[in-house]
């Protein structure tokens, strides 16, 4: 008996592995047991409807996909009204993801999502595809921690902060974003990417650049986890590239509580599901009792000297 | 050793030990086999697999999502739609007419007899036929005729009616003309090659029958001109319509947001999803594309 | 006939595929005829004997790989004894990469390897896999500025200024290193990285971290490619995840003028030569008589109007 | 339709069309033909493939970069070395023993008789023999044995004597004997299973024959502990010795510095490149791993 159950600071999942933002809706109800999930989330609701980004929306490239789909959606009554129920159908907690273009707004919009049901916010500050300089915060310490500051004011909900891949420093924003009051930070959104068609000459993407996700990107996100976890002390939830279960163990490994998967969910659409009990299965095979128990477990106490090291078994 | 790129065990239907978590969903990931893949003239391909019981449950206008294998050394990491074109629910099979234009059907053109492929459906929203209906009218063109084919099965099953008008640039290329008329319907084969495509043909074809009264609903796909013809006659006449879109996707079941189209309700111009909202619409409401 | 040649401002190439720094050496004569190479760079040269970081120095990841191999090498005095008369023996021009820590070494150093048969230099202030902040200067507009100055003040050939896909804003360091002096842009460094070991629980670099090169890494340096060709007017070389011509094309078309070739070479150690036949049969059949067209024409005059493309054909 | 992941048209000899771009460079990428590949134990494989002409000039101890096919999903993209264990000129193969350990080998290990397998090779410094060496003692244990056994087509060749110790976990581990007996060697078995292999007993028997005068060489691969023995026992005697050594690869040629391994010249640490300066090194320089 494996205890998948993990907790991002005081919230508390069944198990580590929820849907990342904008790649899940209850919709997948018709493909998946939404239940078996350690929590739910939200695609990004902004304050006003909004139409999003011209198709093409989607290019595939090598191990992965660039999207420019640019934060459409019906806008914060409708998501009040309409889709927290729709959401909270399902056992798993919920939680919310915002953005905004103003940080009072943002806090506002926090205020305004914190209703029965809704157990956690996730503050999307990362979006690459969004118009440029709109709301892409975690491209700026001083951005990040404003936001947080006077979302932290504004609700009693944790908050996770979703930083960008994109910002030069991600550690430096990690700590601004943790000093500000974020209970967790989501690490990370995806990669500012483009690709051209060779036979038309034209981008792929009617927004021209996009955001990439997948396997391609797991190898750096992975590395910022594991940097922004000698740094920080808040909990992180691992983003970026998780298809199988050692995906999500590399992650822990490197210091993420939980996880999210969203390219993963195009390609088999009960991916998760499968995670889930894959992740199960590694443990009980492994003889690990609790998943969390793997939450920076790296054993990174390597060898710095290059001649011992040249000289060791491999 | 570790798998490097896929969940080990995904639920996918077909493989050892699958369990069926969702046995209420609608929607499985199946590992088909396939039977047939056959060119049936220069740029056309007819597949047929074999079907689980939940994909026979698919409706004329509905899709499946196919992870297509790779036509060169590298991987397709995301699926293609491809809309029915022939429901067997005696044997048991899905057939598909498709077109290769790319890398995933060019990959998918590689499949041969025995060769397990992996599809999520049934998906989407598909065409109807309203009570009262008695006589309809098909027109369709290119890829269109494949996905406008099953209404063949819905007019049968119904009673129903129907002139269908294939558009094509060659007569090789009409396709789906046989289950047309198996179904009991008047088929009209035009093509570019005589001349008789051109639209104000397909449009004098179509006055015709609404003047028989043998037009109670339109129906139409894959072609933007016929299209537009179908909508200005349906609105011009109050004939209601369906037509069934195409648009780029990836997750194929609505969270994404990728395979929108607009459409003008009322005036009011607004965004839908392929996948989910559609891939069959009504027709006064779509734009075109 | 397709005229293959292409131009780094007055650095003169038969065609525009080269292979990146660090990749390539005189010893790939074992398998193949360097000769039919636009260029011939060099692996980077510091002042003094390095043994670079520990191995293991490479990991594999889904479509590329990661290195921390930390820039070894045995000094100036016996590349330019030794190595560079070995280079000499073969006749695509000679590009020299050099790298310090210290601003003004650097332009020593751009001073000695100024010798006759160096066509130019690539000043390498990007590698990822140096010790921290260890001449890592392309993360910073001012310290790129700084070393590009010099390095101009100590040399007439031509400089490539290496960037680093690590950077925040790489368009403005990319503005900074023309402003300096660059007469091209090599866009770019490995993207720092990592992989944790499942079985082991152990960083699978001996470095810890590394550097990501492979297709993985083509649409963020493609994306990086196009937006400084947009704010820059020196040439851009291209460099990262290029394996075919096609992808040659991709990066021509965002705005380089030439290319650099790593990973695929360990793939298939005659990539290059089959990427440079493939690229004119590519425009042979294209009717592109001169590839050096292909420079900037991507055609991305996208519609913006998100109802319109949205009613446009795929 | 477009290639998506490799060049069209590698210089692959063995493909379509090939034209050798480099005929006087002694490494080329070759496409061979699968003509073996059985499990001699629990662990290891055997791997029969035809060979290019350049191939066949592959000597003891040189490897070939494997680009193995995926066991999973997922694409390898970077090569596996692995030596040579027999270079058969006449019937114009070449033939491998490899443990399965990893992705890599595990792909390997799917291949079937008749699959092309692409390799880069020959590479890397291999063992020699001196003029004047009348006896060699090699020693080997686990996959260091496939690595030795072509040292029995250069005694055979230089008409040298030999005693082969083969040190394994149990006596079905012990492989590569029947080259070197067929070469006229003297073949010792010692092993985990009756004790035989512990450190003490391999010492007696080299010390023997070096007391017998008949131990002009060293050779060994494929343990650490044995090869820190013989490095002693070659120091204390002043016998020459050859190791080959392992270290991750990248390139397989040279340029990379990926495949460092540490090395003692005269009191002073250097690094050398197993994949160019090895993987056969001398005894005495090398630290072991
Ligand atoms: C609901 C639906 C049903 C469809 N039914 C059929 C069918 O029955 N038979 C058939 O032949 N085709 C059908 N299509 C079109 C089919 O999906 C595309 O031809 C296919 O996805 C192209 O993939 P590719 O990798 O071969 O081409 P790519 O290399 O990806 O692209 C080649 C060309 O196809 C276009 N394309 C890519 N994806 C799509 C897409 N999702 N829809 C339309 N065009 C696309 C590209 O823009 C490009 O112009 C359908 C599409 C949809 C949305
Ligand atoms: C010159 C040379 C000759 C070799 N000859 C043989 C041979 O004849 N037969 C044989 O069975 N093996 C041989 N090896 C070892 C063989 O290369 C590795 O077993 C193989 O690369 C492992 O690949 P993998 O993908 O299966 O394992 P991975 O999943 O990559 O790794 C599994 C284990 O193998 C280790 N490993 C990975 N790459 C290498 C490597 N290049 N060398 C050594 N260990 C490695 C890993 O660190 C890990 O411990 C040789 C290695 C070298 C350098
Ligand atoms: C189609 C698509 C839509 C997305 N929409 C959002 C979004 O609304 N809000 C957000 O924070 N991230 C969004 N993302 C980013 C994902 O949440 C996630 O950070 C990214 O995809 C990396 O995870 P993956 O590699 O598992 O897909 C989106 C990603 C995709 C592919
Ligand atoms: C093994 C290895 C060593 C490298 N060494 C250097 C180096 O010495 N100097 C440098 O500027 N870049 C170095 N690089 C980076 C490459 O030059 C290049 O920027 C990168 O690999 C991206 O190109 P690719 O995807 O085609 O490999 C190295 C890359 C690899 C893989
Ligand atoms: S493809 Fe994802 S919403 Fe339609
Ligand atoms: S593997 Fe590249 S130098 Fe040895």
């Amino acid at each position: 008996m494996v205890d998948l159950s993990v907790k991002i600071g005081s919230f508390e999942m069944t198990n580590p592995v929820m849907p990342a933002s904008g790649t899940f809706s209850p919709e997948m109800e018709q493909v998946m047991d939404i239940n078996r999930l350690g929590a739910t989330l939200t695609k990004t609701i902004s304050r006003e409807l909004r139409d999003g980004n011209p198709p093409p929306r989607v290019a595939e490239v090598e191990c992965g996909m660039i999207n420019c789909i640019g934060l459409p959606g019906k806008g914060i009554e409708y998501f009040l009204e309409n889709q927290i129920p729709d959401y909270l159908r399902f056992s798993p907690p919920l939680i919310v993801s915002i953005t905004s273009t103003i940080h009072e707004d943002f806090a506002a919009m926090a205020r305004e999502v914190t209703v029965p049901g809704v157990k956690a916010l996730e503050i999307n500050i990362s979006c690459p595809t969004r118009d440029p300089n709109g709301g892409n915060f975690a491209l700026h310490a001083d951005e990040t921690a404003e936001t947080v500051r006077l979302v932290r004011a504004a609700t009693d909900l944790p908050i996770f902060v979703k930083l960008s891949p994109n910002a030069g420093d991600i550690v430096s924003i990690a700590r601004a974003a943790e000093e500000a009051g974020a209970d967790a930070l989501t690490v990370a959104n995806t990669i500012l990417s483009m690709r051209i068609d060779t036979h038309s000459f034209r981008p792929s993407l009617g927004h021209k650049v996009g955001g990439m996700s997948g396997p391609a990107v797991k190898p750096i996100i992975l590395r910022m986890v594991y940097q922004i976890s000698k740094a920080v002390s808040i909990p992180i939830i691992g983003c970026g590239g998780i298809v199988k279960a050692e995906d999500v163990v590399e992650y822990m490994l490197a210091g993420a509580s939980a996880v999210q998967v969203g390219y993963a969910s195009f390609r088999n659409p009960t991916a998760m599901v499968s995670i889930i009990e894959d992740l199960e299965e590694w443990c009980d095979k492994r003889g690990i009792a609790r998943v969390a128990d793997l939450t920076g477990a790296v054993q990174d106490d390597m060898e710095t000297d290059t001649y011992i090291a040249a000289a060791a078994g491999i | 050793m570790e798998s490097t790129v896929f969940a080990a065990r995904p639920h996918v239907v077909g493989t050892e030990n699958t369990v069926d978590q969702a046995p209420a969903a609608p929607v499985e990931e199946i590992l088909t086999t396939v039977l047939a893949n056959d060119s049936i003239n220069d740029e056309y391909k007819h597949l047929i697999v074999t079907a689980s019981p939940k994909a026979l449950t698919a409706k004329p206008g509905q899709f499946f999502h196919w992870l297509c294998p790779s036509p060169d050394e590298g991987d397709l990491w995301l699926r293609r739609p491809q809309s029915i074109y022939v429901v067997d629910k005696e044997r048991q099979r899905l057939e598909f007419l498709y077109k290769c234009v790319g890398r995933g059907t060019n990959g998918a053109a590689t499949l041969k007899p025995g060769d397990t492929f992996n599809m999520v459906g049934p998906l989407g929203v598909g065409f109807s036929m309203e009570p009262g209906w008695k006589n309809v009218v098909v027109l369709g063109r290119g890829v269109g005729l494949a996905t406008l084919a099953p209404i063949s099965q819905l007019i049968a099953e119904n009673g129903i009616g129907a002139t269908v008008i294939l558009s094509a640039r060659s007569p090789d290329l009409a396709m789906s003309g046989d289950l047309f008329e198996k179904a009991g319907a008047e088929v009209i084969t035009v093509t570019d090659t005589d001349g008789t495509s051109a639209v104000e043909n397909v449009e004098a074809i179509i006055e015709q029958r609404v003047a028989d009264n043998r037009a109670d609903a339109f129906f139409t796909c894959g072609s933007n001109r016929l299209f537009m013809l179908m909508k200005r006659l349906g609105k011009k006449h109050n004939v209601p319509g369906q037509v069934a879109m195409e648009q780029i996707m990836a997750c194929g079941l609505g969270p994404c947001y990728v395979c929108v189209r607009t459409f003008e309700i009322d005036g009011v111009k607004t965004l839908k999803r392929v996948c989910i909202e559609g891939p069959v619409f009504d027709m006064q409401e779509a734009m075109g594309w």
